[in-house]
């Protein structure tokens, strides 16, 4: 059991699948001698060469038109989008192509695509560089949707994303970059990839979150205890397909639900998740499932930004209202 | 002097073969070919353009949603088909059925998707034909990054004639407005990759004319990012043949990419909902007839190569032959199940998928409970 | 009172625009000669000019790229997107430009583009021409979303897009345009354009639809008298923003809810129209809020495509699941 | 012959100025100009040094959260921005500070978005100067979209020098390589539009060298599309104006577009959150370093001008002053309020935005009310 950062754990992942399948190959802007503009592929270029870690001209969507061509010819692919707000670019490429080829091919062609991109805010950047674009890529059908809140997850996450048959958007919360965590590499058995994860079990409410806000919910339960309150944590860990019986299970025993995200609430991540618990889990809600997210506005200035983030405060204030209701 | 003096001299177009069927021959491009070749070229031309026709009739008895028709571009389409080799991988549109013809793609597959059986549902590696491409320029991207796959298998540039690989992408006049094609020469000259772009300029996207996307001829696109274009009569199967070949052969021993636009006319509609009489004239229809990329072929093996009638009379009935097949598989091809939509979206399909399958299996089945009035 | 198409309301509205403001342009791929595939724009070059009906090269980016550039030169720009699934090649345009540039300039430049966009199945078309992206959209802060479902919103909404000060997603059900109906042009306080409508009272269940739904929500609520319910039906029309009033006040009349629409179910419409439902009429719903949609499937070959959107039957045994629940 | 062999001629760059202040006369590119315009160019140069200098400063402090330095490119964006007529428009990236400056936009304005109190927050029409644009060449298809605007509003080609417009947009050598981009040329060729394509080829896209993007000149790309590219010395501010003025007269003429790409270099990190040690070579900056943009005006000043040293004292003057009152002012930078985030958002303010504003205002308000121990 050794000591990672996220970053780190991001990077050993890659480096472990580039030697362990030489179909795997990297491409991106920076992703060579720089390293990545956050050094997640340090090291790589240097070890694996050029035709394997691959500087791109600075096209998202020769990225990843390129890809599909890659996928068609055999290989591996795995896309590094510098930040959340540049993969609009490659929007098409991702919706018409990457997630549509392998059916439109009636199965006879495969798509082993892990597009990684950085996301969220609270990093203190300018424009575009604290977006979170998951729900659009979750409503896709054809693509996989993932998201780490901890260097294990990101560590296991990422091999399992690049191992998938399937084309998997893998979002990285880059705040959460340099926090450290264990990681146990000899682990043969890690979580599924498309399975949640009670991080903290409690039963008064439970708190679903991912990526970036999971470690934010975690604190909000701890601070709750003061107020007696019991909080279980879920992580959701993948976005599509969602983990539900997970969700209700835990909505079953509380009754009582708050989903967290960075995106703006209205069509984000936690209307889904509501959506879901009322249908499956109506009799034991308590009170409404309720959303604490982005606004509905754009990214703010970062000056501001920690007050447009959610964090400890309301998401403790949607817990009282889910008892106040 | 100022920077908009210059006027760019009218490019030559090379061709080997007249509308008059006569055969000329370019300093540039010399083809060596044997009129039995060029015998079964014109088999090709005169195949798919009945294919072509078959499916056009089958959408007027509704066999078929829609139908993109290649008439008038057999030649540019065969011609380049024709200068692949086994090995070569090619990424088409939505209408290159000469390009699939010259594949063994069998006719019948292409026409599934505009019956509405299925999107496409063939192989990209069974006959080295990539899945058709309805969004514009998308496939040239693939193109790229398939040609990146080939270099990184060490498979350009050995000299050995099976290894040796190239990818052929086709795109058309008005696709080459699409930002993705632009990147896919930017990517392709950078890397110095083994593809050809091959533009079909028909004169027509839909109703605009090819002035609403360029004022100077495409083919010289190319030198701007740094690689050869050049123009070809793209009804002159034999220019587009030999000059598929050179740029083929060039991409395979490691020299780059190039970029050919073939000037042809696409003399049917756009597809079989459109109604060219809105937006352009028949005189330029008569024009090109003139031109027609079959009827010079024709000429020549009657005039220069003495072929004689039985041939044409065994290729007429080797044309019916395909047409009776083409329209009774046609009729044959099945509907999928509604329950198939599920099946394909994932390699490895996701439980919330398999549960709005079972759900779904389960409301049909409803409906036949009720209809055998057995109870639910 | 005058009978029209829902394309002839479309080409009436595009028309008088175009005459009410000079600075009022179309822009799109064949919106000149042809008038459009699908006729929308039919006669408008040769009655306004090839410099206001402007055929366009064939760039989805460059046609809303530019649009931005247009408005702010003080123009007012309708463009014409050819079918759904050919939107994306300008989804950053719309994400990052049309959607965020007022709000970056601090409201001092203003984005009035109306983007037309075709949407929805059921027309027997080949891949990415019967396509339901509403959706992303309606996650974007900055832009606003409208839908219409007959000849008289197509007419006023249209023109009320163009109006509007900020970008407007027109989204137009494209098996719905050669539908007729009543519309009086000389009307002169037509429905806002963030309302949406009961098209249809009842008391039992209501039906939330959009667009091409709506037809057939109302066809679902008229055979359902025949098993004594009384189902009403509320055209939602406008998706950014959502009237929410309207339909919380029908779901506490009626207890029951059920919406309707063609896009993939996961993270529609549906899954934002329930998720406010439970926070806004919890104690008020007798069931879960229950949603029929197209399934978490890309779009199918046409030959089936009638039995993956949502059709009468589909409908009706969702009310009866609200029942029985 | 093959499709491959041609090699393209190395181009010669437009110079006027020599790097150790030589003036050199061009015979396609005569530039009229006064010793005391040249000492005006230097003023601005030196000011803009000092101001993108006193951003760096202030980043270090924590000040700023971010800065792209425009070092090096001074005189690449000071020529092109004094060859702007007051009713010209600018379609910048993130970098052009310099021509900011000559469009008199208070450089105070553009910190807001690197300290993070904006995300750029000025009217483009005040100055005709266009937000700083984040996401590459997008700001191109705008300039394209706004010269459509001036076409039709007959703001070319009257040869009324207050009246006629043209449109100048800037990019990288790196965006270069985006559809957008590519784009943007196409409608500006085929709509022959009054823009001007300002590419600042300072070498380097982050650590990616131009050579990744192309392997051409970049300004031969223009050609492909149908109007003129021409490369010039970037580092050289007469060429920069000389070149610019020419290309813009030429669009406000009706003449149509052309691509300048102006050979710079980046002579600063990135941004101040990149290290350049990673991926370059000192030594290359040390060359560089040789052809500073200022200190070839300064000898120039000096040896043929016979400028004295009250001049130079002057502005070093002046540019103290405008540090100070950049780095009092950037501090002075308000936040903006946690509400103000809803206010911008739409021209009217949806339903649902007012109520989120309102339960946030409450929000916030029950922390004040606990803050003063009232009761809510
Ligand atoms: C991205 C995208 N936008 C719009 C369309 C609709 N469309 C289909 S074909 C076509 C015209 C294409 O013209 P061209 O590239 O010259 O090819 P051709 O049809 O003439 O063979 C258009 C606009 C599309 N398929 N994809
Ligand atoms: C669409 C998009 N992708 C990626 C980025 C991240 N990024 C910011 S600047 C930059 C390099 C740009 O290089 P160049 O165009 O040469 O301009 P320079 O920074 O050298 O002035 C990159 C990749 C971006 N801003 N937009
Ligand atoms: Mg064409
Ligand atoms: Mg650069």
């Amino acid at each position: 059991m050794s000591t990672f950062t996220m970053a780190g754990a991001l990077n050993a992942a890659l480096r472990d699948r580039l030697e362990h399948d030489d179909k795997v190959v990297i491409m991106g802007m920076d992703v060579g001698k720089l390293g990545g503009v956050f050094r997640i592929t340090d090291g790589l270029q240097k070890d694996f060469g050029e035709a394997r870690v691959i500087d791109a001209p600075l096209g998202e969507s020769g990225i990843i038109g390129s890809a599909v061509g890659l996928a068609i010819r055999g290989y591996r692919p795995v896309c590094e989008i510098q930040f959340d707000g540049f993969v609009y670019p490659a929007f098409d490429q991702i919706v018409s192509q990457v997630a549509k080829m392998h059916n439109r091919s009636l199965g006879q062609v495969r798509m082993p695509i892990t597009i990684r991109i950085p996301y969220g805010g609270g990093i203190g950047a300018v424009e575009h560089h604290s977006e979170s674009p998951e729900a659009y890529f979750a409503h896709t059908a054809g693509l996989k949707v993932v998201t780490c809140s901890n260097p294990s997850d990101a560590y296991f996450m990422l091999r399992q994303s690049i191992d998938s048959d399937d084309p998997v958007i893998f979002f990285e919360p880059k705040r959460r970059y340099w926090g450290k965590g264990p990681v146990e590499i000899a682990e043969t058995a890690p979580l599924p990839l498309h399975q949640a994860q009670v991080v903290r079990p409690g039963n008064d409410v439970t708190l679903v979150a991912y990526g970036p806000m999971v470690a934010t919910a975690l604190q909000a339960a701890k601070a709750a205890t003061e107020d007696g309150r019991d909080i279980e944590v879920i992580d959701l860990r993948s976005l599509s397909p969602i983990d539900t019986d997970t969700v209700v299970a835990s909505a079953q025993k509380t009754g009582r639900v708050v989903v967290v995200h960075e995106a703006s609430v209205s069509l984000g991540m936690g209307a889904e998740v509501a959506a879901r618990l009322q249908e499956r889990a109506f009799y034991s809600l308590q009170s409404p499932v309720l959303r604490v997210g982005g606004f509905d506005t754009p990214y703010p200035a970062s000056r501001i930004e920690e007050e447009w983030l959610p964090d400890v405060d309301r998401i403790l204030d949607a817990v009282e209202r889910t008892f106040t209701f | 002097m100022t920077l908009h003096g210059h006027v760019p001299p009218e490019p030559d177009l090379v061709q080997l073969l007249t509308p008059e069927g006569v055969r000329v021959h370019h300093p540039d491009f010399p083809l060596e070919i044997t009129d039995d070749e060029i015998c079964a070229l014109y088999r090709d031309l005169v195949l798919v353009r009945r294919f072509d026709g078959e499916a056009t009739a089958l959408q007027r008895q509704g066999e078929l949603g829609l139908w993109a028709s290649c008439l008038g571009q057999e030649a540019a389409q065969v011609g380049a088909g024709r200068a692949l080799r086994a090995q070569d991988m090619a990424f088409p549109t939505y209408r290159e059925h000469g390009v699939a013809w010259c594949r063994d793609v069998d006719p019948v597959t292409l026409l599934g998707m505009f019956r509405g059986v299925s999107l496409g549902g063939w192989n990209p590696n069974e006959n080295n034909f990539s899945l058709y491409t309805i969004v514009l320029g998308a496939q040239t991207l693939h193109a790229v990054g398939y040609a990146m796959g080939v270099a990184r298998d060490g498979a350009v540039g050995t000299g050995e004639p099976d290894r040796d690989t190239a990818v052929l992408t086709f795109f058309g006049d008005g696709a080459s407005s699409q930002g993705d094609v632009n990147e896919a020469f930017i990517w392709a000259a950078a890397a110095n990759l083994p593809v050809v772009f091959y533009c079909q300029n028909n004169q027509w996207a839909i109703s605009e004319p090819v002035e609403r996307q360029t004022r100077v001829p495409l083919f010289q696109r190319a030198a701007g990012f740094g690689f050869p274009g050049i123009r070809i009569d793209g009804n002159d199967v034999l220019a587009c043949l030999a000059v598929s070949r050179m740029a083929l052969d060039e991409a395979r021993s490691g020299q780059g990419p190039t970029l050919i636009e073939a000037f042809t006319y696409r003399m049917g509609a756009h597809t079989t909902s459109d109604d060219p009489t809105r937006y352009r004239l028949s005189e330029e229809l008569e024009t090109w007839k003139l031109r027609d990329p079959i009827e010079r072929v024709r000429a020549y093996l009657i005039r220069e190569a003495g072929v004689d009638q039985s041939f044409f009379d065994e290729i007429e009935a080797e044309s019916e032959r395909l047409a009776v097949r083409i329209r009774d598989a046609c009729r044959a091809l099945e509907d999928p199940t509604p329950l198939s939509v599920f099946d394909n979206v994932y390699v490895e399909m996701t439980d919330e998928l398999a549960e709005q399958k079972a759900s779904y299996a389960e409301y049909l089945g409803s409906f036949e409970a009720a209809a055998t009035g057995g109870a639910a």
